[in-house]
């Protein structure tokens, strides 16, 4: 137990920002322990988004840089491109992926980049006060949608996860949520995985984590977590969506 | 090697490589595309890295990102593609690092057209984007220069830690002309390891290094822009460039121009020269930092009676000439901006009207 | 009359009402009168304009204000700061919480619903019926349920809080209290108090108002202005 | 001593490849040049032209509204340029597509069938290096075995190219000659 507890030596002492319930401390914590258990703090570059991770930069312990709204698989793909031996990483939220930065993330799969994506889909703006998101769930409420989604007029929402496998590129792309304690192993090897596949230089890989934002949903942590069950992983169904293995 | 003949946009991507830049993220415009095209080529034999992005946008980000990771690199564009990629190079000012962009000029506002022009030197000089930053900014007047400056730019990039703009224009792409490469302005890399995200293994450190230009505290992000301003201070003790012509003469009028421009411009002043009417000219080899020293130094010599900013622009470098000259001398514009480029004979003409 | 105001008080209101001159003024007020006052800056949605710009004053009165930490203090971020759910738990004898504008800063609360359970609250609609959408009693019902349901708790009180900032007249002030006067017969909630501007307090005439009065001391300027400074001799607006 | 060649034609006739030859052999004889294209949707069908300044001295303004030579390859080019050519200057014309004349008795007008020689040749895309040869030996602008030279090292990468252009600059020198 206490090995499990122990601080990952690739997460700083700083205190996050994240309100609680906000499943983005979980997420961090993950990333940090893959990247000790491959031993790749040395040579690892992340990439931190526009949201309410902008500030993640402060918790690891290895190089980082920020990126602009959206950009960071562009943004990625000079680091990468320049410099094939690190291993590169971006940390990206459901606005700044899926709407601002969808051709980013889009062209960066289809090159068949190296890097590693976290997708934290949440189904709503965080940092910007809760509006609605690509992912924001059909009739649910956000400070833009405040009569709920209506899918005739701004559509449904993007499977960005299905929509990136849809490529006919190489590449390794799973959703996973670290909802309940039950999920985080699962969620743990996805992103694992996708990390050892850049570092063995197989393929862009992907990772979604569906998670909770209580504060901009307006509900409990503990009612948030069964609202993402109940309305976000129906539709966001969890496990690997493609792999390189098998195409 | 000797001379060779080439077009601008060619001489551009050789003299990258020249400079020691391997490394080349692009998307294509009219009428600098030849750069991609020449370097999609060439850099593959010399092991460097070409990769055509989804857009200008995403490009600037390419170009962020490996100028983080500590390697040289850089980008072409013509006015529509450079506005794109705005965004992008606010983020590299802020954030300190080092690149070169290329604008390939063409006529504006909107789609404009492809032929020559000068529309974007507001653009370039006063503010390209979001926030208080400047560009070091060439404007080349030959093929030579282009290349040469474009050698420059890399040191230069990496001396401010700062962008630097070549701002040509779609003549001086398009034009062939015999061109020398001079290997002694090939220059090594500084060491960047102070600074760059390139993996702490790399710098064999265990303090890592952080990118960024997210300052939350007001008093920061001022001392931030304050170092800003130190560093294009001192570009304007450093790195003003011009070329003086017929300035010995007892010119009647001063003409300040730049460019494909200047090369009409100078023309006009041979040929009034032998109607026996003096003319000088300044051209500003920089026009960030501008030599407003020596165009007021010049405008206030003892025979001028006029000065002239002629550009392929609608009075944009005028501002800044008329800040030089300090209201000692009456300013004039001459120009056109819709891709043609005017005639030694119309400069001729309009410098004649002045001098009456 | 005196304003009679003690346990948590959560103050919400459309943007713009004036909830936190308010909140912080009722928090010096309440200092005044002999209470612990604890605050608490909970608006997450606007990021100009919150309670955090007095937290010198507030901290001179030694009034306990939660913020985010002082790095975040600019960030343009939601924070939430764990520390309040511990302060609504654990109320001091006067807990104030600003909230921020609309159903949208409401929100929050909905997400704090566990810390609130069971316990008692006021929860105060500031009105400023000069603001478009407060203008009429219908618009104040309808911010209301808004607000109300984002938060999922209950408005329980009124704040009238008439005022054009700098060109207020007595008479925009006799004008806004038959205003929440009239709201509050017809909501049939409790009107605690109305607030007056310090430099226009002499100016009015105390008989013609019906109920306890704030006198605001504004803290929310611009730059170019100073922020006024609470008298000693406040008790109230007596 | 500064003089300008205007290339005139429609695309695809070569015009801006003979423009380049022309260029690179001023700069062989230890010229100073300019080649200055017209670019843009004329390059695709329409009229292209190309202008090449070649002078002893530094260019000044590449752009010449008034060249010293023209070369016309078809009946447009030469309607459009002809009348701004400086006097005494050399029009070659395309007499194969061209039936009129430029008009202009203050000039060399030079006619010569380049298409019809092309085609003898074996290929009618060689009528561009044809027009060139013609031109220079008339004009006289470069000398004319650096224009050899020059041609050779263009089609260096197109070996089997080279007898059938040689050729043309041999038949293009014969025609300006008569």
């Amino acid at each position: 137990m206490g090995k499990t507890f122990a601080k990952p030596e690739a997460l700083s002492d700083q205190h996050t920002h994240y309100c609680p319930g906000c499943t983005h401390g979980v997420i961090h914590r993950l990333v940090a322990e893959v990247i000790d258990e491959l031993g790749i703090r040395g040579r690892t570059v992340g990439v931190a988004p526009v949201g309410c991770a902008v500030l993640m930069y402060n918790y690891f312990t290895f190089d980082f840089m920020e990126s602009a709204h959206g950009r960071a698989p562009a943004q990625a793909t000079g680091i990468k491109r320049v410099r094939p031996d690190l291993i590169v990483f971006t940390y990206q939220g459901d606005g700044d992926l899926a709407s601002i930065g969808m051709s980013e993330i889009v062209h960066a799969a289809n090159r068949g980049e190296k890097i590693t994506t976290i997708f934290v889909n949440n189904a709503v703006y965080g940092m910007t006060g809760g509006q609605m998101a690509p992912t924001t769930m059909p009739n649910q409420r956000t400070t833009t949608s405040p009569f709920g989604r209506n899918v005739e007029e701004v559509g449904m929402p993007i499977k960005v996860s299905e929509l990136l496998a849809s490529l006919q590129t190489d590449a390794y792309i799973a959703r996973q949520t670290v909802i309940y304690p039950k999920h985080i192993n699962r969620a743990k090897k996805a992103i694992k995985k996708a990390f050892q596949y850049q570092l063995d230089g197989r393929c862009f890989s992907f990772v979604e984590i569906v998670s909770t934002c209580p504060t901009n949903w307006g509900l409990t942590p503990v009612e948030a977590v069964k609202w993402a069950e109940e309305k976000m992983l129906p539709y966001y169904p969890l496990g690997e969506i493609k792999t390189p293995d098998k195409s | 090697m000797g001379k060779v003949l080439m077009k601008g946009n060619e001489a551009i991507g050789e003299a990258a490589i020249r400079a020691g830049c391997l490394n080349y993220f692009a998307y294509p415009i009219t009428p600098q595309s030849e750069v991609a095209e020449y370097l999609s080529r060439r850099l593959p034999e010399v092991g460097g890295l070409f990769l055509q992005g989804e857009s200008e946008v995403a490009v600037s980000y390419m170009i962020l990102g490996a100028a983080a990771a500590g390697e040289r690199v850089f980008t072409t564009s013509s006015s529509p593609g450079i506005s794109l990629m705005s965004e992008g190079i606010s983020y590299i000012a802020g954030m300190q690092l080092p690149a070169v962009f290329v604008n390939i000029m063409r006529g504006g506002p909107g789609l404009g057209g492809i032929l020559p022009s000068q529309a974007d030197y507001l653009q370039a000089t006063k503010g390209i984007g979001h926030g208080d930053f400047r560009l070091l900014v060439m404007a080349p007047a030959s093929v030579q220069e282009a290349a040469e400056m474009t050698m420059k730019a890399f040191p230069l990039a990496e001396k401010y830690r700062n962008p630097v703009m070549i701002l040509g224009d779609g003549l001086i792409g398009q034009m062939m002309e015999p061109v020398e490469f001079h290997d002694n302005l090939k220059t090594k890399p500084v060491d960047k390891n102070g600074w760059a995200t390139n993996g702490m293994d790399t710098r064999g450190s265990s303090q890592r290094n952080l990118i960024r230009s997210l300052y939350l505290d007001p008093e920061v992000l001022n001392r931030h822009n304050l170092e800003l301003k130190a560093k294009y201070d001192r570009m304007q003790q450093e790195e003003i460039r011009f070329e003086a012509v017929n300035i010995d003469s007892d010119y009647k009028v001063l003409i300040v121009s730049y460019g494909t421009m200047s090369r009409v411009c100078r023309t006009a002043v041979d040929q009034l020269k032998a109607e026996g009417l003096e003319v000088g000219m300044i051209r500003p080899q920089t026009v960030f930092p501008f030599p407003e020293e020596a165009v007021g130094n010049a405008a206030a010599g003892k025979s001028c009676r006029a000065v002239a900013s002629i550009e392929m622009s609608m009075g944009q470098m005028l501002e800044d000439v008329q800040r030089s000259v300090k209201g000692r001398q009456p300013v004039h514009w001459f120009g056109k901006c819709g891709g043609e480029v005017p005639t030694p004979e119309e400069v001729i003409e309009f410098v004649r009207s002045l001098a009456r | 009359m005196e304003i009679e105001l003690e346990g948590i008080v959560v103050v919400v209101g459309n943007y713009g009402s004036g909830k936190t001159e308010v909140a912080i003024n009722l928090a010096v007020e309440r200092k005044k009168a002999g209470f612990d006052v604890r605050v608490a800056d909970l608006d997450l949605v606007n990021p100009y304009f919150r309670t955090r710009e007095a937290r010198s004053l507030l901290a001179g009165l030694d009034i306990d204000l939660v913020l985010p930490p002082e790095d975040m203090l600019h960030a343009d971020l939601p924070l939430l700061s764990p520390l309040v759910a511990g302060m609504i738990r654990k109320p001091s004898q006067v807990t104030i919480i600003d909230v921020g504008g609309n159903d949208a800063g409401a929100t929050v609360l909905s997400a704090l619903a566990e810390a609130f359970g069971g316990k008692q609250y006021h929860m105060l609609q500031v009105i400023n019926p000069l603001r478009p959408n407060t203008d009429t009693i219908a618009g104040c019902l309808n911010i209301r349920g808004q607000i109300e349901a984002a938060a999922r708790m209950s408005i329980n009180g009124l704040i009238g809080n008439a005022n054009l900032i700098d060109e207020t007249t007595p008479a925009d002030i006799y004008r806004g209290v038959e205003f929440v006067q009239r709201l509050s017969k017809e909501s049939a909630l409790a009107l605690r108090f109305v607030t007056v501007a310090d430099e226009l307090l002499p100016e009015i005439d105390m008989e013609r108002m019906a109920c306890p009065v704030l006198t605001i001391y504004r803290q929310l300027v611009p730059p170019w202005k100073k922020a006024r400074v609470p008298q000693h001799q406040f008790n109230g607006g007596k | 001593m500064q003089s300008e060649v205007m290339f005139a034609g429609f695309g695809g006739q070569g015009i801006l490849l003979s423009a380049k030859i022309l260029a690179h052999a001023a700069m062989e004889d230890g010229l100073e040049v300019a080649w200055v294209p017209s670019y843009g949707p004329e390059m695709r069908g329409g009229t292209a032209y190309c202008t090449v300044v070649i002078s002893d001295r530094l260019i000044g303004s590449p752009i010449i509204r008034n060249p010293m030579h023209l070369v016309a390859m078809n009946r447009p080019s030469l309607e459009k340029f002809a009348p701004l050519v400086k006097p005494n200057g050399v029009i070659l014309v395309n007499s194969t597509l061209i039936s009129i004349e430029s008009g202009r008795d203050d000039v060399d007008e030079l006619r010569v069938p380049v298409n019809d020689i092309a085609v003898r040749l074996g290929n009618v895309r060689s009528a561009n290096i044809v027009a060139l040869a013609a031109f220079v030996a008339r004009a006289g602008v470069v000398k004319m075995e650096t224009l050899r030279h020059c041609v050779k090292e263009e089609f260096a990468t197109k070996e089997k190219l080279i007898p059938l252009n040689m050729a043309a600059v041999e038949e293009g020198e014969k025609a300006a000659a008569k």
